[in-house]
């Protein structure tokens, strides 16, 4: 069965990720990545309030006030799991020890900034653990997004207009329509989901990019 | 050595108007919620909040902001709170918005007597703006300064009588680090032990470090609101 | 999970002339003593050794001190360890001395991404002399650059296959933050058990931080040579 | 039974602690102050490499290479008492949170100076935690040292001539012959110990310092 729309999203970023990578997945899409993971893949899942190996969502017969992750809600723990101290977490994420992010955004640009954590005068949740997540210690910057906005405006841009999370620190990008690479060079897009076109994504991105000589199929 | 046992009355007694408190609270889980309770009662205004996320609008520190105590907040995250965003866009609560691993180490230089802590987090960003750089060996560092307050109010599992600490599971938290940046430290606990019946390995705050114990006179360990609603609905579901 | 289970000679693989190498050891205590004797079989050279002492001159760290095998030494302590006062003062090991507070936390930010400490340590005194002074509100602080390693090799307790390593009591020490600060990571345990037989509460490095693990073959717990003799006098004493 | 020597130094410094006070006590004679505290003062010790509530040394059969101090001897836990991240130890110290240390010393001088780490040249087994225990963040740092030198020199100066441990950091210095105040106008002589005079105090003390009105006996 091939996936589409955001089942494709999460398909194709669980496939960035290697055996044994510690990894820290934003609320919602990137969540989702654990699903599809290669058979032989198993990760290290951080909740930065205090997980290291954080499992799937309990029976609600077995919440535990005192088993939950970064958003609050119930968790559990793998085997070989632990609890973390708050700025160790913090630690593993700015100190080079996290593998790969997935993030969801608001926007993202052609020069790896990104801005997901407020639009002034409107939505000013606080930016949690975001800015922490892309300062620049985690190596991969996977941003999970949907192509474009509820109005249908590109969120890829040539240059992010809301106030960053984080500058130059996006490495790809993985919409439902298609995949881009972040290099000095630009965007490179790299895969299309099938149904797509070079042309399609041209005319819902704003973000310039150039074409992979190996452009593949996103899957 | 001493015993740190008090009731609700006397831990009040030292919590005042005006004051600067960090509160234990992550979306309305691992909150001192009795005390809480105790201060909305006692009327304790105009105070300076310090927490990882402000609660829920009917949990936690989230009780406070919405019956228009809480002066300040400094915070990582108000998204699941309505009332507090209610109240910041009505200019009616300052909020000073911090990183989630800054306000950790910002607590920590606060308690741990550093001058502040030199991260990238946030450099290239507008929320750098108006902050100070510091430039170490050719490359630029945010320094962000220390966090101190007057009050630390932690919710932890177990204490001993003489003001050992420790929390179970994810409920660490920031109950380490802020045990250690407030002149004065309350804990809320589940249950309190005979000193020296706690793990030597497991103690999360020191005896040392704490002023008042303070146990739970009600449910010693009770779901919060939001996730009995959650667990209502799906057994509505499942009732179908 | 991958199993991460070695033996000294994959271990000693890994370790090679001329890096820069954190050790746990106190004294003679707490150091990965099979770990040691292989580098000094090796014929490992030339190494840059971090740690918070550095052992006796036939214990721990000190057994390499001894072998003229370290270059250089960072370290806070080194009273208790005759051959590296002889090599210091000889000129053949380059010692940099750091206030232990100090020393833990350069090793922290080097771990932790950040760009360095500010401290008080030392302030006003001639060990200041040449370093930078970052003023904070109009206050001064030292500031002290992050330490970051080629490898770590720590002795722990007990770790699980997946690489989590618990350490008992005293014996913590250095190892939760060298944990952080180093490429690669090597762990000399007394036991292995099972992942997901360790505490989570206990884990004291994260099986992700971890890179191998070398179980002792040897006698699992000596004591030091030191104490061993502290107890022969003590006996001598009550035979008397 | 009036003590002399070492014993009256230790004995006289156990008198600055109450009852739950937090402290760190140095080698030799700050380690033997806990036998002298008075009846109803219990203490918090620390060990800076790992310890809340450093017990004594237990029978040889029981040594455990997990449990030791900050000198790498056998130790014990008080009831109560904790194993302490090494940071944490250090953030103890510096923070304020130690209420009071005792330390031996090799000079100390009118200005509250201390010079206790190294001799260049002839003695340098490193500063150990000796330097953060002097850094400010603990309010009352005891000096118990003998009055002279082995060669009958007064190690209590007008300026100290050795690289210093911390500067401006000490709050009193207690001898076998007396008990002096640092204060921000110099040294105060407060005590005498049984047998010695002022003029005796003048006499092997290099130091400015006045005499307090109240000056008393020390014990």
């Amino acid at each position: 069965m091939a996936y589409t729309g955001r089942e494709l999203i999460a398909a194709r970023c669980a496939k960035f990720f290697k055996d044994g990578d510690f990894v820290n997945l934003g609320i919602g899409v990137p969540t989702m990545c654990v699903n599809y993971l290669p058979e032989g893949v198993d990760l290290w899942l951080e909740a930065e309030t205090g997980m290291c190996g954080c499992g799937p969502t309990p029976p609600y017969t077995e919440w535990d006030v005192d088993c939950a992750d970064a958003g609050g809600s119930p968790s559990s723990l793998i085997p070989g799991g632990s609890v973390i101290p708050h700025d160790r977490s913090f630690g593993f994420i700015r100190g080079g020890h996290i593998d790969a992010t997935v993030l969801g955004t608001l926007e993202v640009d052609q020069e790896g900034n990104i801005a997901n954590w407020m639009i002034p005068g409107v939505l000013a949740p606080g930016m949690g653990g975001a800015m922490d997540l892309c300062a620049g210690g985690i190596k991969k910057v996977i941003v999970a997004t949907d192509h474009c906005d509820k109005n249908g405006g590109s969120k890829i841009l040539k240059r992010c207009k809301l106030p960053l999370t984080g500058a130059k620190c996006v490495t790809d990008i993985v919409t439902e329509r298609c995949y881009f690479q972040v290099t000095p060079g630009g965007l490179v897009l790299k895969e299309l989901a099938p149904g797509y076109t070079v042309d399609d994504i041209r005319a819902c991105t704003d973000a310039d990019f150039t074409v992979a000589d190996d452009l593949g199929v996103m899957e | 050595m001493k015993n740190k046992l008090y009731n609700l009355d006397q831990v009040l007694e030292q919590i005042h108007d005006g004051q600067s408190i960090m509160f234990t609270d992550l979306h309305g889980l691992c909150a001192p919620d009795e005390i809480i309770d105790g201060m909305l009662e006692k009327g304790v205004k105009d105070i300076t909040a310090i927490a990882v996320a402000s609660g829920r609008p009917d949990e936690g520190l989230g009780k406070l902001i919405t019956a228009h105590r809480v002066k300040k907040l400094i915070t990582t995250h108000i998204g699941l709170n309505k009332s507090s965003i209610q109240e910041m866009f009505a200019g009616e609560m300052e909020v000073e918005f911090v990183p989630q691993g800054t306000f950790a180490e910002r607590i920590r230089c606060g308690g741990f007597g550093l001058g502040g802590c030199l991260t990238k987090t946030g450099l290239g960003t507008e929320y750098a703006e108006g902050k100070e750089i510091v430039t170490v060996d050719g490359e630029d560092w945010l320094l962000e300064k220390p966090i101190h307050a007057d009050l630390a109010i932690l919710k932890a599992t177990t204490a001993d009588k003489a003001g050992n600490l420790y929390t179970k599971g994810t409920s660490l938290l920031c109950v380490d680090y802020m045990g250690m940046a407030a002149d004065y430290v309350i804990a809320e606990v589940e249950d309190v032990v005979e000193t020296g019946q706690l793990d030597p390995e497991k103690v999360i705050v020191q005896a040392p470090l704490t002023d008042m114990v303070y146990v739970r006179t009600g449910e010693k360990k009770p779901l919060t609101n939001s996730w009995k609603k959650r667990i209502a609905k799906i057994q509505a579901k499942e009732g179908k």
